[in-house]
This record gives structure tokens, C-alpha cells and sequence, in this order.
């Protein structure tokens, strides 16, 4: 196994500049992901045979759900890397998933409310599914809270990080719920045995969706991270090259 | 002891110290007597480690402290504008609680430095009940027993009357005397008895 | 059109997710924006100011 | 040279401080049982005063008024000792911190989580609940209780630095004690109702022993890092 | 010699003085609010929501999760203020003590109490409580909550140099709450129940407004005492 | 003006004022050097109104303060060791609340005398944010402009470097040639150019 990419990564100007060059690559494809995607699910895809057209919510509502679970693990990930090999790097990138997880899970459990009225009548149920999630945004909140809360910047990141892995037990909870407890909730029907549970022309956009969103969270988290780690280390040599290099442009 | 070189602080968007160096030898004390807002509280905490410095570099015995910052913690007393004491604590119980992070003293020198900061009769007050220049004695009583080598003073005579600025003045001879050595931010220039004392009227001038 | 818009009756609840859902996309790419300006800026500042003394 | 401690005269020496400490501020360990019985004898009050309606209460207002007790007083756990260096020779010790740490933190529970328990059939009966009950209430309250301060323990740890941690503390160990909660709650009200409650209670202790062995590792990796 | 200010500029000055404060520090605010909604959350999760049974306990944990919350908020009601000398500027202003200590309990009623009430709607749906209820929920915890402010700031008066004065506090103020609980919760009850709520609008009115000219003149007393 | 006549007080268990008498006419100042916890904040706080004593008489041009509490309090002005500033209000923010209790002041006098204490650039800085110093020049720009007769000042030269004693120093000779007059607690004496100055150097001995 060669650990040198692992390490160069940990180099702050390395990980700045690196990132900067990756960001276009995942902004322009998630966006055109995304239009096409909510095209597909908003024009094209037929209306549920059920549900009619309140199924169209299921466009952002799905992707939104993936990816807020999806930035808690990579949070965590992070945040043990950081833990075990003190790279600050890894910390800034936990930093930046936090604010981005804690939206896309509060857009999850907003839609899923204003689905679930017109759905189960009910804007809320005391469902192991809607629970759970709502729990990974109190996480989202805490480690948010604990990072504001500590003014040493070393500090923060090491004691926010105990909080993301600990968290983590909470993320399969997510997901399985709706398979360990009899749920009001929809079970899984996109990634099952025997293929997707709709049509191609709605699941083709859910999943455009879903890798528009993906890509989109990558971008987002990437410009932040390089953002906390240009702040960090403000004073440094390498910020006045990069800074010289760039000019003045904003 | 103490080497600063090159020490540039920012506080905001204040750019408060601008590339200062500074040496401390075993012995000796320097006296800050810079204008209000001119940086001094800024440098002890700086050389405390209790502000990042964005460059610049401070070592100690030859060592910089970012090596060992636990060690170098264990070397330095701070006292600062707030004393660090809890109203609702009386002396001894402050005494005791700050001390013992540094792992105690005897119970015999304890009773001599209260007899000689004269906090004897108020031992077992609630610190909330002392007044201001009082306050000031129990936090010059655990600066004496915590024995640190290096000193780190934020106006250390404030609230005293003419007999507690003898006292602190006698401390600090004592701590000289014995290798210590001493950074004193202050309005009134303390007289020192020892050979290593200096004054530094502005930033701007070179120590 | 408007039938499109109606959305079989549950307009009500798809545009709003869907609103939602673009505004929070946008706002946090504008965000991190924010973010990164910010930090070149004070850089920069501290930079210059260092250089003068 | 003395010989180090074992682990057990070591864990032994912790529990023992922290009794006698107690013991002479009783106002510390007081408090949560006297947070938990006012929160319990609020509802009464504030319901009218139905047995039957009460008695479907009864579990949601003891666990409740438990859980927030127990996070009240869990912000207690390290502060003092954290402030004045106990924390940080403990991490000097030679001995394995976790295991200090949990010795502190069952006897914690000793001090603030089984006075809850004792109190529990006062509370209970105010509460409406048939006597027969109580054993069920006790064994569910004992078991949860257990989790709570464990599960405290990790909170205090990772804000013990903090300011103004209380309000931080309660948003950081809520989540985490939702499952005690829950089942704990169900085990409460099956016993009420006198029905079979073991599978509860089994599940509630399996909640406690993954506490008992997960929460002393977390709590030490956060205590040492607001050390640092 | 400028002309001294009147008593009402004198008032609206402390209360810009402390909205503005707040602004700038908003995790102070919040935070009761937060505590409000989870402990209302909590109350869901332990018994099992079915929606009739968590009707008839929404009164009783809306009035006890908003009289925690206003316990603990009303702990920092004049703390501050003490520490820096605030307090006694305003003591010595040449304006009525009693009145300036009225108008900084309402601004912290505004700052804690009133998100309380706008609240409440989210937490009283959380407890199934029907959409036709909310107005008289929000009257009844309207008026509640400004006694309970009130009441709060003879406490805080009180407890205001006391060493770890929360616990006091809440033995202070719960005992002075009862009757603006009692009559909240029933209240609140009714208006659940659809049925009419006036009777126990009134005697809420006349609670706030019996705390509103006599709990200043004992906070001012106490505050005074505890300036000494 | 002010008039106090046997006064005791008791701090706790302690008996602080045994019988003190005083006297301070127009243009007056007397400057309190006792030592520490002798009494003087007790003393100040006593006048003031904040600390109520056990027997004795204070009075304010021939009244009892005991008959008209508020009227006394509008003539006089209180500087004590906390300075009621708000760490998270700017300067001017502070000083607009605390002067709009009493009236509030113009706009031109309010620049003058920041301009006077040098505080001008931090017009619009957090108190937070400011210097011991700097902080205490805040709060002396709020005593010369509420206008008050008689001032109360503890230890008022505290964290104030040579320019900003001398600018405490010249307030008070504004104050007293304008008919006022000061009781001030310090451990530094000031020189005042007034010739109503007087020093009192132990409580024991009369003023
Ligand atoms: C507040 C209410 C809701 C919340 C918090 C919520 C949460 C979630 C979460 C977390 C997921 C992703 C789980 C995973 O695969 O790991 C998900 C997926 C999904 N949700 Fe919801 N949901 C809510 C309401 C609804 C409603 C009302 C419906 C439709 C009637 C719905 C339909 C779906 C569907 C179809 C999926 C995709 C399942 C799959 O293919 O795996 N949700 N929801
Ligand atoms: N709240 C209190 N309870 C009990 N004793 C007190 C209290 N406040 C002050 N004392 C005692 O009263 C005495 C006088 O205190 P005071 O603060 O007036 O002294 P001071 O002259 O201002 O001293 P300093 O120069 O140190 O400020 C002191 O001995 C002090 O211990
Ligand atoms: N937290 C802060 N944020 C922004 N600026 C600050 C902060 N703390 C201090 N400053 C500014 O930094 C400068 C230096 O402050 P510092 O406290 O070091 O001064 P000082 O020399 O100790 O003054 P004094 O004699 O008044 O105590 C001041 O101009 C002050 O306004
Ligand atoms: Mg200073
Ligand atoms: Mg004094």
C-alpha cells in the first residue's frame, strides 16, 4: 500500500490547490445533473398510479435523504482520520460537511413532512424512520454547537470529532428502520432484489438526481473546506504565494 | 531563558505587535511601561500561549515551546487582570484547588506565605468577601507558591497599597534572586534590588 | 399549462419541497463563496500589514 | 518505589473520594432526586387529577422527568475535577484512564441515579400507578438510569471545557438517550399495565452493557481532549 | 443640567439596551426554546404515540416542559448584569429601582418567553392536539408564560448572589408557579377539549396582573439586598 | 454639601467604620490612602446608598439622604471597581444607554470628550474588544458627562497609564472648580491643583 498520496493530501497547500482544480469537474456536472434530473421528475415521469403527482416530491425528497446520511459518514470518516493522524486537513474537511449534512437532512425532513400530508395525513408520526433522522439533525446541531462553543481551534475540532463518531451509530439505524420496525414509512424500493419498483422513465431521474446531489456535496464541501484551511493558516508562507499567484482577483 | 523573536500579533483587525523580539536571561526582569492599548496584555498572553501568534517565534531554554507546550505550561505563572478566583471558594480552598494542579505544597509554607501576604486572619473568608487589594494578595500568595520559573505579571501592583507594592516588589526580588526571571506589564514602575531589572517605556523602541 | 402547475392538486406541497429545495442549493454555494472570499480577504490584510512593518 | 495499584484497589480509591466528597455536600446529590420528585409531582398538578389519565401518564412523565434530572446533574460529573487537576493526574496515573473514568462515573450514578430509583415508588404511586407495579417500574428505572449516566458521561466529557456547556450538554446527550427512553418508557408502561415486560427489560439491559463497555472509551478520549 | 429622563424613555432605554444585547449573543434565547421543543419531543417518544392518548397528557407536558424552560432561562435574568455592576447604575440612577427591574424582566419575557408561546403551536401539534385549539393554547401560554417571567425575577433576585443558585432558584420560583400552572394546564385542556375557556383566560389575566405590580417591588428588594 | 456623621458599618462579622465623620464642602476632594480592606469601598458604596448602615447620619446640603433617596441620586455619580460596561455593546452604544438614564447628553459633547480621552478611534469598537485601560477611560468619559455633583470614585487611576492619570486628575479639578465635589478612594494620591484637596491617610485618624 502506498500511504505518500495520504500524506501529500494532509499538506495544506497541497490539498488547497489539489481541490481547487477538482471543484469545476464536480460543480458543472452536478449541475446539469440536476436540471436533467428535475426535468425528468418534474415533466417527463409520469404521475404515480397511487399517488399522482404528489410522488414528484420524491425528486428532492430521496436525493436530499442520501446525501444528508451520506455527509454525516463522510463527517465521521473524516473526523477519525483526523482523530488518529492529527492532520488538520481532515478536520477542515469534517468542518465542511456539517453545514451542508445538517440542510440537506433538515430539506429531507421538511419534504418528507409536506409528502406525509397529503400521504398519511399526517404532517408528523412518531415513526422509528422520521425519529431517527430527525436525531442525525440533533447530531448535525451538536457537533455544529461544539465546534462554535470552544474557542481553541485544535480543541474544537478534536472534541467535535468524538461527538461524529460516536454519532455514527445512528446513520444504519437511518436506514434500516423501516426494515427492523414496522414502519409508516416507505421501504427501500431503488436499490432491492429484483430492480427498481417503478418505471424507467422515474427512477432514470431519481437517480440523476441522486448523482447531481452527490456531486453537488462534494463541490460544496470542497469550496469550504479550502475556505477553513486558507483561514487557518492565514499568517503562513504558502497562503502569500497562493495569494501572489492568484493577484487580486476575488 | 526566554527568547521572542520576530512577534507578530494580531487582535481583530488590529495588527497590535509588529515583528517584536525580546530576551529574558536567568535573573532578570523586564519591565513593560507601554502606553494603554499599546499590546502589553497581548505579549504575556502571547508568551503564555494563551493567544496564537500568526509568526514569530518563542523558545525557551533554547527550545521552542510549540515542542513541548505541556512542559513549558508547567515552567510559567500567568496572573492576568482577572485573578482566576472563585467568589463562592474561600482563600484556602482557592489556594488549595490551584495549587494542586501543580501538584501541592506543604502545609508549613502555606501558612508562612498567607502570615506574610497578611491574608492570615481572612484564611477561611469566602474570597467574594474580600476586598479588591485582598483578591490581589491571594493571587500574589499562589503566584509565591507555585514556584514557575518564569513569570508572566499583568499589573501586578493594581488595587495594592504601599505596603502590598513592597510585597510584590520583594516577591519578584526573591524570584530573581533564585534564577527566575520575570515579564511585568505595569503602569508604576516597580524598584527592584536585582541587577537584571529593565524598563521598556514604548513598543516601538527596541528592549 | 396551469393544469401542469396545479399538480393534480398538490401544488401546495410539491412546490414548496422543490423551492426549498433550489433555494437551500443555492444558498449554500453562495455560502462557501462568502466563506472563501472572506478568508483571501483577511490573508490578504494581515499579509500587506506585515509587510509594512 | 511503591508498587502501582491494581486496577481494582485503584477503581476502589476513585469510588471512595468521590463517596466522601459527596458526603459532605450533600446539596450535590440532593438535587437531581429533588429535580426528579418536584418535575413528577408537577403533573398531577397540572393534569386533573384522574387516576385512569394519570396512570397512562405515568411512564412518560417518570422517564421524562428522569432523563432530565440525570442530564441536569451529569453536568456535574468532571467539571470540579477538571477545574482543579484531579482529571489530569488521573490521566497521569499509569492506570487506564476509561477505567477511572468509569469508576467515577458508576459512582456518579450511585450518587445521582439510584436515589431516582429509590424515589421511583413515591413518584410511581403519586403518579397513580398500582402497587403491584413497582417492581416492574424499579427494575426498568434501575437499568435506564444506568445507561443515562453512562451515556452523561460522554456529554460532560466532550463539553468540560466549554462556557456555558448546560445547554450544549442537554443537546448532545438527548439524542444519544432516545432508545433508553424509548424502552424504557414501554417497560415502565407494560408494568403498569401489568403485562409481560422482559423482552423490554432485556433489551433495556443490553442498552446498559453496550453503554457500560463503549461510553467509559468515548468519555475518556473526550476528557483527555479538553485537557489538552 | 440636563433635565433627568422620564420614567418611559428611562424604560424604553433599558429595553433597546437589552434587545440589542441579545441580538448580539443570540444563543442566549435560543436556548430556552430549544429546551422547550425537545422536552415536548421527548414526552412523543416515551409513551406510545397513539394520537388520543397523547391529547390528554398535551396540557400537562406543555406547561411543565414551558415552566422548566422559563426556570432555567430566568437564571441569567439579572446574573450578568450583577457581575459587571449594571445593577447598581440603575440602582443609583435617580429612576425607580422596581420599575427599570419591570422593564428588564419584560424584555427577557419578550426574549424567552414570547418564543415560547410562538413555539408552542409546533409543540402542541407534536402532541396531537387539534389546529381549531391553537388560539386558545397560544392565549393561555401567553398569559402564563409573563407570570411566570415575573415570578422568575423575584427568584433570580433572590438567588443572585448565591453560590450555584440554579437549584435554589427552581425550589424558589416552582412553588410560586403553581397556581399559573394549574390554571395554564387547564386552560390549555379545555381548549383541546373545544370546550369553553374563558373562566380560566380570566383567572390566568388576573394572575399576570397581580404578578405584574407586586413581583417587581420584591425583586427590587431582593436585588437591592443582594448588591450589598 | 455632604455631611457624614458617626457612621458604622459592619461587613459581615467585621466592624469596618467605627464612628467615621466627614465633611465635604463645594469645590472639595478628599482622597482616601487607607490600606487595604480598611473600608473604603465599604465607605463609598455607604454614601452611595448601596450599603446600608447600622447608625450614623448622611446628608446632602443640609438634608438627610434618607428623605428623598432618588433626588440624592440624580446629583451624584458612582465609579466603582466593575465599571457596568457591556462587553458586547461598542463604546458609544455603552455610553448612550448609560448617559440616556440621566437625560442623555448632545452629540458635541459626547465627541469632545472622547476626543479628550483619546477613545475617538474605538468610538465604535466592542467594549469586549478594549484594553484594561482603555476600558477604564470608557468609563471615565461617562462620569465627566453625567454631570453629577458629588462624585464617589473607587481606585478611578486603576490600568491607566501616566497620560490617563493625568487626564483623572484634571477631570476632578474641572469638577470641583465647577462647584462639585469628590470622595475618591486611591493608593496613588493624586495632585490636584485645587485647593480643596486634602489626603487622609489612615481611618483612625480624623479626615
Ligand atoms: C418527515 C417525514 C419523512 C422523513 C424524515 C423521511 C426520511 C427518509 C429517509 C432518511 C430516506 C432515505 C433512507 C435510506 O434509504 O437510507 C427516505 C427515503 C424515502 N422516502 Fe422518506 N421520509 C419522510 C416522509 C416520506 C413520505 C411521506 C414518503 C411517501 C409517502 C416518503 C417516501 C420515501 C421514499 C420512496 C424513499 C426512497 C426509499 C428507497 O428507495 O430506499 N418519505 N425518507
Ligand atoms: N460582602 C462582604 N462580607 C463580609 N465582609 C466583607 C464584605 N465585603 C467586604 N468585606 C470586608 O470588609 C472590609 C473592607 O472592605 P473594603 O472593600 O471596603 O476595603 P477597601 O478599603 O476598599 O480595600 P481595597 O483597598 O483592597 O479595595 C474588608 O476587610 C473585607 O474583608
Ligand atoms: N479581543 C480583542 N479583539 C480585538 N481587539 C482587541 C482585543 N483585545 C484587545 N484588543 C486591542 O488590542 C490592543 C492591545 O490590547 P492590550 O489589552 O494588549 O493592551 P494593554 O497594553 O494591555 O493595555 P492596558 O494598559 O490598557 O491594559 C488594544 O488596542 C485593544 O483595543
Ligand atoms: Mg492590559
Ligand atoms: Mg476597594
Amino acid at each position: 500500500m502506498n500511504w505518500v498520496w495520504f500524506h501529500r493530501f494532509g499538506s495544506p497547500p497541497y490539498f488547497y490547490s489539489v481541490a481547487g482544480r477538482i471543484v469545476p469537474w464536480l460543480a458543472w456536472p452536478a449541475a446539469l445533473l440536476m436540471v436533467a434530473g428535475l426535468y425528468g421528475g418534474l415533466v417527463l415521469a409520469p404521475p404515480d398510479y397511487q399517488q399522482s403527482d404528489a410522488a414528484r416530491i420524491m425528486y428532492v425528497h430521496v436525493p436530499a435523504a442520501y446525501v444528508g446520511l451520506m455527509a454525516y459518514v463522510v463527517m465521521a470518516v473524516a473526523a477519525a482520520i483526523g482523530l488518529v493522524w492529527r492532520l488538520k486537513v481532515s478536520h477542515a474537511v469534517a468542518a465542511a460537511c456539517a453545514p451542508i449534512g445538517a440542510s440537506f437532512t433538515a430539506v429531507c425532513l421538511v419534504t418528507g413532512m409536506l409528502w406525509g400530508q397529503p400521504m398519511w395525513g399526517t404532517w408528523w408520526a412518531w415513526d422509528p424512520r422520521l425519529v431517527s433522522m430527525l436525531v442525525l439533525l440533533f447530531f448535525f446541531l451538536g457537533y455544529l454547537g461544539l465546534r462554535g462553543a470552544i474557542d481553541d481551534t485544535a480543541r474544537a475540532d478534536r472534541a467535535s470529532a468524538v461527538l461524529a463518531v460516536v454519532g455514527v451509530v445512528n446513520v444504519p439505524i437511518v436506514h434500516f428502520s423501516v426494515i427492523w420496525w414496522n414502519s409508516l414509512h416507505q421501504g427501500p424500493s431503488l436499490l432491492r432484489k429484483g430492480g427498481p419498483a417503478m418505471p424507467a422513465s422515474m427512477w432514470v431521474p431519481l437517480v440523476l438526481m441522486i448523482f447531481g446531489f452527490t456531486f453537488y456535496f462534494y463541490a460544496v464541501m470542497l469550496m469550504r473546506a479550502r475556505a477553513e484551511v486558507m483561514r487557518r493558516e492565514r499568517g503562513g508562507q504558502w497562503v502569500r504565494e497562493v495569494l501572489n499567484a492568484t493577484g487580486d482577483k476575488p | 531563558m526566554l527568547e521572542v523573536s520576530g512577534l507578530h500579533l494580531w487582535r481583530g483587525e488590529r495588527h497590535v505587535l509588529k515583528g517584536l523580539s525580546l530576551h529574558l536571561g536567568a535573573g532578570q526582569a523586564l519591565q513593560l511601561l507601554w502606553p494603554n492599548g499599546a499590546g502589553k496584555t497581548s505579549l504575556l498572553r502571547a508568551v503564555a500561549g494563551l493567544l496564537p501568534s500568526e509568526s514569530g517565534h518563542i523558545s525557551w531554554c533554547g527550545l521552542a515551546v510549540s515542542a513541548d507546550p505541556l512542559a513549558y505550561c508547567r515552567k510559567l505563572a500567568y496572573l492576568g487582570h482577572e485573578l482566576a478566583l472563585k467568589g463562592d471558594l474561600t482563600v484556602l480552598e482557592n489556594l488549595h484547588y490551584s495549587l494542586g494542579l501543580r501538584g501541592g505544597v506543604p502545609a508549613a509554607q502555606l501558612q508562612a506565605t498567607l502570615q506574610q501576604t497578611g491574608l492570615q486572619p481572612l484564611a477561611n473568608e469566602l474570597v467574594r468577601h474580600l476586598s479588591a487589594g485582598q483578591k490581589r494578595r491571594v493571587a500574589l500568595a499562589r503566584l509565591g507558591l507555585w514556584r514557575a520559573q518564569l513569570w508572566l505579571l499583568d499589573e501586578p501592583v493594581a488595587n495594592l497599597d504601599a505596603a502590598g507594592q513592597q510585597l510584590v516588589a520583594a516577591a519578584i526580588d526573591a524570584h530573581l534572586q533564585a534564577g527566575g526571571c520575570a515579564l511585568i506589564a505595569t503602569h508604576q514602575p516597580l524598584t527592584l534590588a536585582s541587577p537584571g531589572n529593565r524598563l521598556w517605556q514604548q513598543p516601538q523602541e527596541p528592549a | 399549462m396551469s393544469s401542469y402547475w396545479a399538480m393534480s392538486g398538490y401544488a401546495a406541497y410539491v412546490w414548496p419541497s422543490v423551492g426549498l429545495t433550489v433555494a437551500l442549493l443555492v444558498a449554500n454555494v453562495l455560502w462557501a463563496r462568502q466563506l472563501a472570499r472572506e478568508a483571501r480577504a483577511e490573508a490578504r490584510r494581515r499579509i500587506a500589514s506585515q509587510d509594512a512593518s | 518505589m511503591s508498587t502501582p495499584a491494581t486496577a481494582w484497589s485503584a477503581a476502589a480509591l476513585v469510588v471512595q473520594r468521590d463517596l466522601r466528597l459527596a458526603f459532605r455536600r450533600p446539596g450535590e446529590w440532593l438535587q437531581p432526586v429533588a429535580f426528579f420528585l418536584i418535575v413528577t409531582l408537577l403533573f398531577p398538578l397540572a393534569l386533573d387529577p384522574e387516576p385512569a389519565r394519570l396512570r397512562t401518564l405515568a411512564p412518560a412523565a417518570l422517564w421524562v422527568a428522569a432523563l432530565l434530572a440525570s442530564v441536569l446533574a451529569v453536568e456535574f460529573l468532571f467539571r470540579e475535577d477538571g477545574r482543579d487537576g484531579t482529571l489530569e493526574q488521573y490521566a497521569l496515573s499509569g492506570q487506564s484512564f476509561a477505567w477511572l473514568l468509569l469508576a467515577k462515573t458508576l459512582t456518579h450514578w450511585l450518587l445521582t441515579g439510584l436515589p431516582l430509583v429509590v424515589a421511583a415508588p413515591l413518584a410511581a404511586m403519586v403518579l397513580g400507578a398500582p402497587a403491584a407495579s413497582i417492581p416492574g417500574v424499579l427494575a426498568a428505572l434501575l437499568l435506564g438510569s444506568l445507561s443515562l449516566s453512562l451515556l452523561g458521561a460522554v456529554g460532560a466529557g466532550l463539553t468540560l471545557g466549554v462556557r456555558r456547556g448546560g445547554a450544549l450538554l442537554s443537546l448532545i446527550v438527548l439524542p444519544l438517550a432516545i432508545p433508553t427512553l424509548v424502552f424504557g418508557a414501554r417497560a415502565t408502561d407494560l408494568a403498569i399495565r401489568a403485562e409481560p415486560m422482559d423482552g423490554s427489560l432485556y433489551l433495556l439491559a443490553a442498552l446498559a452493557v453496550l453503554a457500560l463497555t463503549l461510553a467509559p472509551l468515548a468519555a475518556a478520549a473526550a476528557v483527555r481532549i479538553s485537557l489538552e
